[in-house]
């Protein structure tokens, strides 16, 4: 995890923060959910707490923590508990590998009378050689917590969506791993970091023997695997159990599915895991086809690094100037214009830009679950495996052949 | 050292966090007595009929043993995805190409097999 | 130092699992502790500089044949067992005997040869893990090529056989 | 930065160890447990214990071919289960019970 | 294409046509399953056309063409490869076996139509051209035998195909054990031939054996040689092992023409001109074998006097004609033997299928005593029986005549012939030529005596499109080989293409001595003994038909041993079987039950306890079963480690 106390501390750190901000985009994408509906379906939403009843949510976490700790007659105690944790596991070990902006490069400084340094941090929880193998294989796990849930309420509707859910995830999980064939077969490489910095470019390919450029389009990946990107897309809304595929919580079926027995913060649980799952799906459609953090020709690094540099050198100062407050030797530092501010600066400028395509991703998850109707079962097993599919191998196939053709000799 | 520990922390740390989150939960939470009505299963208020767990048709196993099966095709295929390009450089793209194909025309086979052999029907 | 602690941690968690897999009573339990168990062999490829077997194994089996199990089970409504082993407590006593030999004669072995190898402690190691998958790769499509194809007919083997014995007439499938 | 020599240190024989210790649990639940899916999980801890040997020469020899035995195990593993699983569903629907014992009166 | 393909393709274009028709021998559809097994026969056709053609385009001297496809085993110095070879010998073997074989297996299609299981039937065809083939093109020993006993198979298959009646599948039963008698000595010579040469290649052993030292009767190659004999004559119906072609009649008719007239039953003869090399070493096999090939020609025939049944008098001729064969072989007339092969597979395959039509046409009547006057019913069949009938009986210019004549000239001209033998083979052409006549009276002639509740009628395109070709080839067949003496008088001197064709790869006994005089007036004596029968015959049958009675009645006793086959059977039984299933009785009440069976009795009982014990231990416990394979690795790796 890191050679000395500082680089322990901070990737800790930098890991707990990125957890809490999977738990924190909960209460923002319900709020989110519930003004968005209201605003789809022409009334209020919550308006009264706060403003825009913005802290309304902070006023339901309260209320959950003091609800009742219901267990069920006949259930398996062990299991009903361990269901919602199991929950929350999956989408944070796999939401922690995706890179949410570029790694940022420190050099050598002084703090607290020791030398420190030279680092380099990834803006992740952590990177893995076999990233995309690692995210899904994480993210398969997501079928356990239903199916603890489902079957330890001894409850027949709780069974039923449990199994409901975990058949639909496994058969979506098929469509979605072979759409990731096509991206594979493009960039030829597991890491998430490489494959963005494949797609940080202007969109440029050899074409028997032709380069072609096209140099106002960023290098994503949704420009060469369209299908694959709708295919996955479609996939990773059946793999959240989202509006049009959230059979297991067909309220008119099946109550509400593999947690009807659940209350308080174990529902809660459930739901941090979904919307975690959300935003992870979110993220990897971002870095598979939208170029990840990074904004191609339309925002090189060069640019921001610029940006960034005159900012820092143009606020430092005030800051030191405004405070005017006499710091410890050991602390000037902190404020004292650096390349390292700079780099930092731009890493979280990037970031921004990571988290803005998220946050549309996020919408439109939001947006479609207010539009479309619901799936029958049967028409949604129906499409997993007789038309995406077979759409998705012929994705692959097209690929392959054409990747063949364009990079023959 | 190495880049293991983290996820392992990271695990640990969600595991801790969602232990002190039941916690809570079962500490803050009020505890009224239970009633016989109330710990009964949940079946939209009616008093619950018949067993409380129910035999499931054998059509999600199945569906489960086939993913199985189509899950591990797919996963061969993400070696094959990443050395293409090796392959192809090399000269052998038509020999990789090949390999694959052989290995995806028993996977289609195989698919249109379960499709037209109605095991993937759903009523 | 670091490592020997992870070591010895996942050692334990994966021993106590693969034990309570073996002796818990609810078979639910035990595919549930088999699943634990084999997420953290999943870790312990990791860590052994075999990441991409390891994915697959969370892929493949922590995430695919371990919920096959899960819902099979889900699908039987099995109660918990009030006897989970078999009968007989001549042979039971000869089965652990058996066992025990069996391990008897693998430690016999790793102690006697392990050094010899010259690989007890350390080792060369992979030279360059972050190509590993690569190289399996191209390893996989060249020298295993067919071991490859015939498996691919394997699994449409299988894929017909699962077909064919689950359209044996039975009781469960009325709804 | 990728993973590298993480916890290879302690030594060849803790995993072999391991590994054998894994095997012989596996056993004694394929020898001495009564439902047949358990024992199929118990078939499972046993092959589990096999990968985990040949990632370990593999990786203490440099030399790939154990991982892609591992591989083809893996495979052959989930193939297993598959028919196995399919058998024990047809056992079910037959005895309402999933003993070993039924397996007696499988005759061809 | 190479012609490692082309023969791979030979054996396994008639194998795939035996698997889709035996995959589907319920099937009554009997058009789609002859028209697959014609095509597969066909296509093998071509293919032996396509390699007949390469072998011609090849030097005189190097006509071979070989493929070795595997390594079959090896044991010591022993090994065998699964290889074959054409030359010349087996390339008129092919086109004969695949061309009458393609012309029978159309006329099934018509024959078998009404029959129960068409596509069994067709399958077995298949099987048996895919044997044939394998006999014929083996390049070893081992290879041929393969196909030795694959024809055998085949032949009690489709003996026995309407087994249902129990005095057919007899028959079968019969051809089959016969053969086994024969197939033993067969091994017998080839063990014999390789433990005396080291190896089981026709080129290595012809090239090897005149190395061996040679001693009268009792040196390996003259013990080798015989029991290769007795091989053959189980296989080709010679004297002593005869007797199962007449009782193999009992199969479908195209079946009788194909395997019990024109291909199978000359195996016997091929295998022995093709190891020509060795048999020319063992003077005194040679002579065995001229003796026995000129007395069966001679009994066969004059059983083939006093048959009533159609089928048993063509099986009584197919023994004597394969007698003409060996008589040949015998005297080193190894090109005629072959040449009369030929020919014979022709007229005789004929015949059968003539035969057939009849039959089929008489409904399933095989009494000549119930036909006669089926001329003018059957034209196209009375008229290329009779060109059968020409040819059989050696009227030139038909087939039979040059063929025959050749044997019979060597018989009596060759350095290992000898009068005696011409004169048992004239003596035998003259009866071929009265039973031959006597049964073209019969059936086509005279005055009908077919019962009026059966209304003969002429047969399908398809069968006798079959006959109309093979006439053609009977007529003509003869012409590639014609003697120098008499086309030294015909204009233009057409040349003997067979001898020229078959010689380089042949034997030879050394110069004939012999006048061209002397061969005209043989030939001359021949051919009027043959016309001087047929004319008696025709007397007998036609113009005076009471004659025969008197002279049987007059003959008396020895009409009716010839009648009776000479009682072959019966003493077969009364002196063989019937001793040896006495002996077995004794052996069986005295020494089995008073002195075996107590062993065995107390071993069972040992072993039955044992049983008893060991049966707990496998109950269908499955886990029990684990437990001892666990055990069992236990002690194997301690054993292993210990040791």
């Amino acid at each position: 995890m890191g050679s000395d106390i500082f680089e322990v501390g901070v990737n800790f750190g930098k890991m707990v923060l990125i957890f809490v901000m999977m738990v924190q985009i909960v209460p923002l994408l319900v709020w989110v959910e519930r003004r968005g509906s209201a605003f789809i379906q022409n009334r209020f939403g919550p308006n009264r707490v706060g403003p825009l009843g913005l802290t309304q949510l902070l006023a339901d976490a309260v209320k959950f923590i003091f609800k009742e700790d219901f267990l069920p007659e006949k259930s398996h105690r062990l299991v009903f508990y361990a269901a919602p944790i199991m929950a929350l596991i999956p989408a944070a070990l796999a939401f922690a590998a995706i890179p949410l902006s570029m790694p940022i490069e420190i050099t050598q400084f002084e703090m607290l009378g020791s030398i420190w340094g030279p680092y380099r941090f990834v803006f992740q929880g952590y990177e893995i050689g076999i990233g995309i193998v690692f995210v899904l294989g994480v993210s398969s796990l997501a079928a356990y917590s239903l199916l603890m849930a489902g079957w330890a309420s001894s409850n027949k509707y709780s069974l039923y969506g449990a199994l409901r859910a975990s058949a639909q995830t496994i058969s979506y999980e098929l469509a979605l791993g072979l759409s990731l064939v096509g991206i594979l077969l493009l960039f030829n490489t597991f890491n998430f970091q490489e494959i963005i910095v494949l797609q940080d470019k202007a969109l440029a390919f050899s074409f028997f023997g032709q380069e072609v450029s096209l140099g106002w389009l960023p290098n994503w990946g949704v420009f060469y695997q369209p299908l694959g990107a709708i295919i996955f897309f479609a996939a990773m809304f059946a793999e959240c159990n989202r509006l049009p595929f959230d059979l297991p919580e067909a309220e008119a079926e099946l109550v509400a599915g593999y947690h009807t027995e659940y209350g308080g913060l174990k529902m809660n649980m459930f739901y941090i895991g979904e919307y975690g799952h959300m935003l992870v799906a979110s993220a990897l459609m971002v870095t598979f086809y939208f170029g990840g953090y990074s904004l191609g020709p339309w925002l090189t690094e060069e640019t921001v690094n610029g940006l960034s540099q005159w900012i820092v050198e143009s606020i430092s100062p005030t800051i030191v100037y405004l405070m005017d407050i006499p710091f410890p030797e050991s602390f000037a530092a902190i404020f004292e214009a650096s390349q390292n501010k700079v780099n930092i600066l731009t890493a979280f400028v990037f970031h921004g830009v990571f988290l803005g395509k998220v946050l549309i991703f996020l919408w439109l998850f939001v947006h479609v679950r207010w539009t479309l109707p619901r799936f029958r079962y049967d028409q949604l097993m129906d499409l997993g495996w007789k038309t995406m599919l077979p759409w998705a191998l012929a994705n692959t196939i097209l690929t392959a052949i054409v990747v063949l053709v364009m990079r023959m000799n | 050292m190495s880049q293991l520990i983290p996820v392992f922390a990271l695990a640990g740390f969600v595991i801790f966090f969602g232990i002190l989150l039941v916690l809570v939960a079962a500490l803050f939470g009020p505890k009224p007595k239970a009633s016989k009505m109330k710990s009964m299963s949940y079946e939209c208020g009616l008093v619950g009929e018949g067993q409380e767990t129910t035999k499931v048709p054998v059509k999600f196993y199945l569906t489960a043993i086939l993913f199985i099966l189509f899950d591990i095709e797919i996963i061969f295929m993400y070696p094959w995805a990443i050395a293409y390009s090796d392959f192809i450089e090399a000269g052998q793209g038509l020999y990789i190409f090949g390999a694959m194909a052989v290995f995806l025309a028993i996977f289609i086979f195989g698919l249109f097999w379960e499709i037209r052999s109605r095991a993937l029907e759903w009523e | 130092m670091m490592s020997a602690i992870f070591f010895y941690i996942l050692a334990t968690l994966i021993l106590v699992f693969a034990y309570k897999t073996i002796t818990a009573n609810n078979p639910i339990h035990c595919a549930l502790y088999l699943a634990i168990t084999m997420i953290n062999l999943a870790f312990l490829f990791f860590g052994l500089n075999a990441p991409f077997i390891g994915g697959v194994q969370l892929v493949v089996y922590a995430g695919a044949v371990m919920v096959l199990f899960v819902m099979v089970l889900m699908l039987f409504d099995l109660k918990s067992e009030i006897r989970a082993f078999s009968r007989g407590l001549f042979s039971g006593l000869l089965k652990i005997a058996s066992a025990g030999l069996i391990f008897g004669i693998l430690s016999n072995a790793i102690f006697k040869t392990g050094d010899l190898l010259g690989l007890a402690s350390g080792g060369p190691g992979m030279p360059d893990p972050a190509g590993t998958s690569r190289d399996l790769a191209i390893m996989l499509f060249t020298k295993y090529l067919f071991a490859f194809e015939a498996l691919g007919l394997l699994l449409l083997l299988v894929a017909v056989g699962a077909v064919a014995v689950s359209r044996i007439k039975g009781g469960t499938h009325a709804n | 930065m990728p993973i590298s020599g993480v916890l290879l240190d302690v030594g060849i024989n803790h995993y072999l160890v391991l590994s054998a210790l894994l095997f012989t649990m596996g056993m004694i639940g394929v020898l001495m447990r009564k439902n047949v899916i358990v024992i199929l999980m118990s078939i499972e801890l046993m092959l589990n214990a096999v990968n985990l040997t040949f990632i370990t020469f593999s990786t203490y020899n440099a030399n790939l071919n154990g991982q892609i035995m591992v591989f083809f195990v893996m495979t052959i593993a989930a193939a297993e289960a598959g028919v196995g699983l399919a058998l024990a569903v047809a056992i079910y629907k037959k005895f309402k019970e999933v003993n070993i014992r039924f397996f007696e009166q499988l005759r061809g | 294409m190479n012609e490692k393909l082309l023969m791979g393709l030979m054996i396994l274009l008639p194998f795939f046509g035996f698997l889709f028709n035996g995959l589907r021998f319920r099937s009554k559809d009997y058009k789609l399953a002859g028209i697959v097994a014609s095509l597969m026969s066909g296509l093998t056709f071509v293919i032996s056309l396509i390699l007949v053609g390469k072998l011609i385009s090849l030097p005189a001297a190097e006509r071979v063409l070989s493929a070795k496809y595997f390594t079959w085993m090896t044991a010591g110095d022993f090994s065998v490869n699964a290889a074959f070879m054409l030359d010349q010998i087996n390339a008129i073997m092919i086109l004969v076996i695949t061309g009458v074989g393609t012309l029978i297996h159309v006329f099934s299609i018509g024959y078998m139509s009404h029959d129960d299981r068409p596509s069994k039937y067709f399958a077995y065809l298949n099987l048996f051209l895919m044997n044939m083939l394998l006999l014929v093109l083996g390049d070893n020993l081992l290879v041929m035998f393969v196909g030795w006993e694959g024809v055998g198979l085949c032949s009690y298959l489709l003996i026995g195909f309407w087994f249902t009646d129990s005095e057919k599948a007899a028959a079968g039963m019969k051809a089959f054990i016969t053969n086994r008698i024969g197939d033993a000595g067969f091994l017998l010579g080839i063990f014999l031939l390789f433990i005396t040469l080291g190896t089981v290649e026709f080129a290595e052993l012809i090239a090897r054996a005149p190395s061996v030292p040679e001693v009268g009767w009792s040196g390996p190659i003259t013990l080798a040689c015989l029991f290769l004999f007795i091989g053959a004559t189980g296989k080709s119906a010679q004297i002593p092992l005869y007797v199962w072609l007449p009782d193999a009649m009992a199969g479908p008719t195209p079946v009788s023409a194909l395997i019990h007239a024109a291909t199978m039953v000359t195996a016997g003869v091929y295998m022995i001109v093709r190891l020509s090399g060795i048999f020319i070493l063992a003077p005194n096999v040679m002579m065995i074998i001229a003796i026995i090939g000129a007395l069966t020609a001679l009994l066969a025939a004059t059983i083939g006097m006093t048959q009533w049944d159609i089928k048993k008098i063509l099986a009584y001729s197919t023994v004597s004609q394969l007698g003409y064969m060996f008589l040949g072989v015998g005297v080193g007339a190894f090109m005629p033997a072959m040449f009369h092969l030929m020919t014979h597979a022709f007229f005789k395959a004929l015949m059968f299928l003539g035969s057939g039509s009849v039959i089929h046409a008489m409904h399933e009547e095989q009494d000549v005593r119930k036909m006669g006057g089926l001329k003018k019913l059957m034209p196209i069949t009375h008229f290329t029986f009779a060109m059968g009938w020409l040819a059989i009986i050696g009227i030139p210019p038909f087939a039979g005549f040059f063929s025959k004549d050749e044997i019979l000239w060597y018989s009596f001209a060759s350095p290992k012939g000898h009068w005696l033998l011409w004169v048992i083979g004239a003596v035998a052409a003259g009866c071929t030529a009265f039973y031959m006549t006597r049964l073209m009276c019969l059936t086509f002639w005279g005055q009908s005596r077919v019962p009026k509740e059966t209304h003969p009628h002429e047969s399908p395109a398809t069968m006798w499109i079959p006959l109309a070709v093979l006439a053609f080839l009977s007529v003509v067949g003869g012409w590639i080989g014609i003697p120098h003496v008499i086309s030294a008088v015909l204009p233009g001197h057409p040349p003997n293409v067979l001898g020229d064709w078959l010689s380089p790869a042949l034997a030879s006994v050394g110069e004939i001595h012999g006048s061209a005089l002397v061969e005209w007036a043989l030939m001359g004596i021949s051919v009027s003994l043959a016309g001087i029968s047929a004319w008696v015959a025709y007397d007998f049958y036609v113009k005076h038909p009471e004659r025969p009675q008197m002279i049987t009645e007059k003959l008396g006793s020895i009409y009716g041993v010839v009648y009776n086959k000479y009682f072959i059977d019966e003493i077969y039984f009364a002196r063989i079987i019937n001793p040896l299933v006495d002996l077995s009785k004794g052996l069986w009440l005295y020494i089995d039950v008073n002195f075996i069976d107590r062993i065995t009795y107390v071993i069972a009982d040992l072993v039955k306890g044992t049983g008893q014990f060991l049966r707990s231990l496998q109950a269908g416990n499955t886990q029990m079963y684990a437990l001892y394979i666990s055990l069992g690795i236990v002690i194997t790796i301690t054993y292993v480690l210990m040791g």
